[in-house]
């Protein structure tokens, strides 16, 4: 059990890695980083928990009652909104790249590749590799 | 690099990752085994130098208030790049009328959903206020209940369909909220200098431990985060649902969004 | 009560974004003009505000406490600024850029209500706490606010590349938040603080501690990707090739470099105590750096694309600022500052020059443009000025930041790095010259192996008069060539030391004076080659033709573009730092 | 306490797991909304309940509020693929 948290997170920030490098779906891909992220949620909380203590809120009980560690707390609700806001720029570039290139798929959707929408000069190797990979 | 190339290369990496994960996780104190320092000592003097309750909410807002600033910050800017990358392709004249998508028909909602909606949507706008207001006493605060109260206007969606929900809510004001909010966040922080006290330092009475109204300044700056969250998640959720309408004509070639 | 210049820190943070938020509340009320006129004027106030602290930090650090928590019983409770001479400097460098930049993108944005003045001030207050803080966790804010305000911008031409170059960079900087995240998180529950010299001072009494390890590898890991070492330099090629040029001015002037000079504040300060981290690092940075700058050198020169040109070459020089970092000495890591500055204002001047093609020409690949760069020939010399001053020419701030890495590297025995070095210095410089030859001078029909490299179709707003375009661009050199070498030389081994925490030395080393001229020969020659290969006996142009292709191709390969591949080698790089920590 | 924390930490990595697995986006969505669940279940477990109500509001309702619309937004793009 004394370690069982930071597996957990190690854990997820490994399958989450593994998402992203196999996507083939953007939408899902980010839903995969989310995972990612969900790690340091679970490390965080994991090192400032302890055994008997009550939230960090004084209001029920009196203040210098064994409570849990706050600053972590605070931490995690920054990366929260971190996530959030990734999130959400994330599916918005995803909706506009589905919408020029018309495709959710990483493969079909390379940043820039030769013989790409130029049309000069493009090496003939580039060419069939291109197709490949959208037939 | 095929798919098994990359996974070859990643069970290596976590081959050699694993042994010192181990290590790390071993030099680790046990899980809830004693907290930081920090921490302890935050929970010992801040009741009684804030007068507040909610530790969270006391470094949030006090302690490590500049860390909220930077975060709130990071939120407007996420949110007007969602805005600049979305209306960019739309052109900003559209966004102030409802658009239809051509072939969709508009199915008329039965009344029972616009009811519950109705009686739902002021319900869950309390519930809201009620979090945003209590950030000194119980959980939540600014944060949470902008979120929850920019849920409480899709509710209005629901209920009242899109039309009446973009009659509701203009884009306008949605910006000058969360500009504002964040504004006021950032006063809150310049204008105590003013006086000569330090960036964000407390200027204000500290009122009754445990009462609504206590943390002085926090309570300024809680505002100003439910200002902005509400405001930048209400136009997070109109962008996104604005996508969901437009019109899929093929745009002219060549169109820069410069 | 805080004293009258230690008053003044927060403000280069906090003035660009009060006005980003007004901005913001108000802005379809705006007239057109007056997010510029507003952008341009408060980045011109951050860089004289830092300036001004500064020269006060000179005689020791300037420290602030927010919201007036000074640290009790040695326990450090708020958020504190820290600045000394070099971080000063550094930010006042970074506003003036900006500056400079709103001035080059006059008129560029205005259907967008001032939403890119409001990206773009967000980015510049983000960079400048970046510079400044003393708290992990607030660095790791300012981290995630410059990401996020980067993100933004990358895509701002909604162009398909685009967008995709701007989801791989999204998705690997996350990542790399993350991961600091986490070796945050690490680095707290062992010492107990958030607060640079506290985790110092932990760090000091722990002795060898494999979290304390495993947090510096995290937190390396993410900024070594934010500084595009290699092999986490993938997204930098993808994101800059395709961000509008005002935005590549920044992220290769101010943003790439930041990830370094923030690595070199953790090491120096916060993990110097470890003896573990200490003995890895030499190796690490060595290592990568030498890497990178070949790397990087070697991409710049098979590239057609300009931007995507530029942008390895970026990650080039990064190499190279890292090599510094490695030497682990104040004339190491002060030269490395003054690199940082020097390269930014070339590389932006740089961008600049692509804007402007891209701009008045409508085209930024440099085969296409062969030759009808003639009519705006002064952007011609600022190129090639801007080449030569790349690949090493004796002048300005960019050749003293290097001739004092070669001289921290030389004393250490390094020679590998000072030749890899000298070598991804020239490779770049023959890059930006042959091009620059090419489109000025309308040389080499022929065009080799970078015939084959991607490029691709794109536009920039051409509204804007060239002199608007091209000062900022001058101004750019002429501050680069300025700074009276005296100066820097003067001030730099007192900001150094107290940059690293370290006592001041007296004097700092340099390099071989032969070094820089050498690099230019090199430089010139690989561009006279690139240009005039035809015209070369077959007996010399054979040889070379044949060695270059298949590791050519393969390295293109590598460079997919897929975000699959580079979360793999995201993994591997993470892998190697720690398992060089492993064997310190 | 002592048992149901270790039983969460494990269904938090099991639903972390599902997220990864599910590759269909369209039902990626509900092992999202699930996983934010699971994790605000967690928080409110570990004594966060700041953290667990923003990981309710955001992880299981926002953001896979978000996912919804850009699915639906990415069918409104292509006919082709409606249902």
């Amino acid at each position: 059990m004394s370690v069982l948290p930071y597996a957990v997170a190690a854990w997820l920030f490994g399958i989450g890695l593994y998402g992203i490098a196999t996507s083939r779906n953007f939408i899902h891909l980010v839903g995969c980083l989310g995972v990612c992220q969900s790690a340091t949620y679970v490390l965080l909380l994991g090192l400032g928990y302890r055994w008997g203590g009550i939230a960090p809120i004084f209001y029920d009980h009196p203040p210098g009652t064994p409570a849990v560690d706050p600053v972590m707390q605070a931490l995690v609700l920054t990366d929260i909104v971190v996530g959030a806001t990734l999130t959400a720029l994330l599916l918005v570039l995803t909706i506009q790249a589905h919408k020029r290139g018309g495709s959710l798929d990483p493969e079909k959707l390379r940043p820039m590749r030769a013989g790409g929408t130029s049309g000069r000069g493009q090496g003939a190797s580039r060419v069939s590799d291109r197709e490949q990979s959208t037939s | 690099m095929s798919p098994r190339v990359r996974i070859a290369l990643l069970a290596l990496a976590a081959l050699v990752l694993l042994p010192g994960a181990a290590e790390v996780i071993a030099g680790l104190p046990p899980f809830g085994s004693t907290i930081a320092q920090y921490g302890e000592r935050i929970n010992a003097i801040t009741p009684e130098a804030r007068h507040v309750a909610n530790m969270v909410s006391a470094i949030n807002f006090d302690l490590r208030g500049l860390d909220t600033l930077g975060e709130e910050f990071m939120l407007l800017a996420a949110i007007t790049g969602t805005v600049v990358l979305l209306r960019g392709r739309r052109g900003e004249g559209n966004t102030g009328h409802a658009m239809r998508r051509p072939g969709r028909a508009v199915i008329p909602r039965s009344e029972a959903v616009i009811l519950a909606c109705r009686i739902a949507g002021p319900l869950t706008a309390l519930f809201g206020l009620y979090v945003v207001l209590h950030a000194t006493v119980t959980p939540g605060g600014g944060f949470q209940g902008g979120v929850i109260l920019a849920s409480g206007t899709l509710l209005i969606y629901l209920g009242e369909g899109y039309a009446g929900w973009r009659q509701a809510i203009h884009s306008h004001w949605l910006d000058a909220l969360e500009g504002g909010g964040a504004l006021l966040f950032a006063l809150c922080g310049l204008v105590p200098m003013l006086t000569g006290a330090a960036f964000m330092q407390n200027i204000l009475p500290l009122g009754t431990f445990r009462d609504l109204f206590s943390g002085g300044l926090m309570l300024v700056e809680n505002l100003g985060v439910a200002l902005a969250v509400t405001g930048g998640f209400t136009q997070l959720f109109l962008e996104f649902m604005e996508e969901t309408r437009a019109a899929d004509e093929a745009e002219e070639p060549g169109e820069e969004s410069a | 009560m805080t004293a009258f210049p230690a008053a003044l820190l927060p403000l280069p943070v906090a003035i660009p974004l009060v006005i980003c938020a007004a901005m913001l509340a108000t802005a379809h009320l705006l007239p057109a003009r007056l997010p510029d006129i507003l952008a341009t004027l408060s980045a011109l106030t951050v860089a004289v505000l830092c300036g001004v602290i500064a020269v006060r930090a000179a005689d020791g650090p300037l420290v602030y406490w927010f919201g007036g928590w000074e640290p009790r019983d040695g326990l450090h409770l708020g958020i504190g600024f820290s600045v000394d001479e070099a971080s000063g400097w550094v930010a006042a460098f970074i506003g003036l850029l900006y500056a400079l930049t709103f001035v080059f993108a006059w008129g560029f944005f205005d259907r967008t209500h001032g939403h890119f003045h409001i990206l773009m001030l967000l980015f510049l207050a983000a960079m400048v706490g970046f510079c400044f803080t003393r708290d992990m966790f607030n660095l790791f804010v300012w981290f995630e606010v410059m990401s996020v305000a980067a993100f933004a911008l990358t895509a701002y031409h909604l162009a398909e590349s685009g967008l995709a170059g701007a989801i791989n960079f999204t998705v690997v900087n996350s990542l790399a938040g993350f991961l600091m995240l986490g070796g945050i998180g690490l680095i707290y529950a062992q010492t107990g603080t958030l607060d640079f010299e506290g985790i110092a001072a932990a760090v000091a009494r722990g002795g060898r501690d494999p979290v304390v390890a495993g947090a510096f590898c995290l937190v390396a890991g993410a900024l070594m990707i934010k500084g595009a070492i290699v092999p986490f330099q993938f997204w930098l090629a993808d994101a800059h090739a395709v961000a509008p040029s005002p935005v590549s001015v920044i992220f290769s002037g101010a943003m790439v470099s930041l990830g370094l000079f923030g690595l070199a504040k953790v090491s120096a300060v916060v993990f110097g105590a470890s003896d573990q981290v200490q003995h890895a690092l030499p190796a690490l940075l060595i290592g990568l750096g030498c890497f990178t700058a070949l790397l990087g050198g070697w991409m710049a020169l098979l590239q057609r694309h300009l931007k995507r040109m530029l942008a390895f070459s970026t990650i080039s020089h990064a190499g190279i600022m890292l090599t510094g970092l490695g030497a682990l000495s104040v004339d190491g890591t002060g030269g490395m500052l003054v690199y940082v500055v020097g390269h930014g204002l070339v590389k932006g001047a740089l961008f600049m020059v692509a804007g402007i093609l891209l701009a008045t020409q409508a085209s930024i690949d440099e085969i296409a443009l062969r030759g009808l760069g003639r009519g705006i020939w002064p952007a011609g010399i600022a190129m090639a000025l801007a080449g030569l001053l790349l690949c090493g020419l004796p002048l300005g701030l960019l050749d003293q930041g290097t001739r004092l890495i070669q001289g921290a590297l030389a004393q250490q025995g390094h020679g590998i790095a000072l030749v890899a070095g000298v070598i991804g210095a020239a490779l770049t410089g023959a890059a930006v010259l042959r091009a620059a030859g090419r489109i000025f001078l309308g040389l080499g029909p022929d065009p080799g192996d970078e015939a084959g490299a991607p490029s691709e179709d794109e536009r920039e707003k051409a509204n804007r008069p060239l002199w608007l375009m091209l000062g900022p661009c001058c101004a750019l050199l002429a501050l680069d060539m300025g700074v009276p070498a005296g100066l820097i030389e003067h001030a730099l081994p007192r900001a150094a030391s107290a940059f690293m925490h370290r006592p001041v030395v007296d004097a700092v080393s340099e390099g071989p004076g032969w070094l820089p001229w050498a690099s230019v020969a090199a430089a010139l020659a690989g561009a006279g080659y690139g240009l005039l290969r035809n015209h070369l006996p077959a007996l010399l142009v054979l040889p070379v033709r044949a060695t270059q292709s298949a590791p050519t191709r393969a390295l293109e390969a590598l460079h997919s573009g897929l975000i699959g591949d580079y979360a793999a080698w995201l993994a591997v790089g993470v892998a190697m730092i720690a398992a060089v920590l492993a064997m310190a | 306490m002592t048992v149901i924390l270790p039983l969460l930490f494990l269904f938090t990595a099991i639903s972390g797991t599902a997220v990864v697995l599910v590759r269909d986006p369209a039902r990626q969505v509900f092992a999202i909304a699930v996983n934010g669940l699971v994790l605000a279940i967690l928080f409110d477990g570990l004594q966060a309940p700041d953290v667990a109500l923003s990981e309710l509001a955001v992880g299981s309702a926002a953001v896979p509020l978000l996912f919804l619309v850009a699915l639906m937004a990415v069918r409104t793009q292509s006919p082709e693929e409606k249902p």
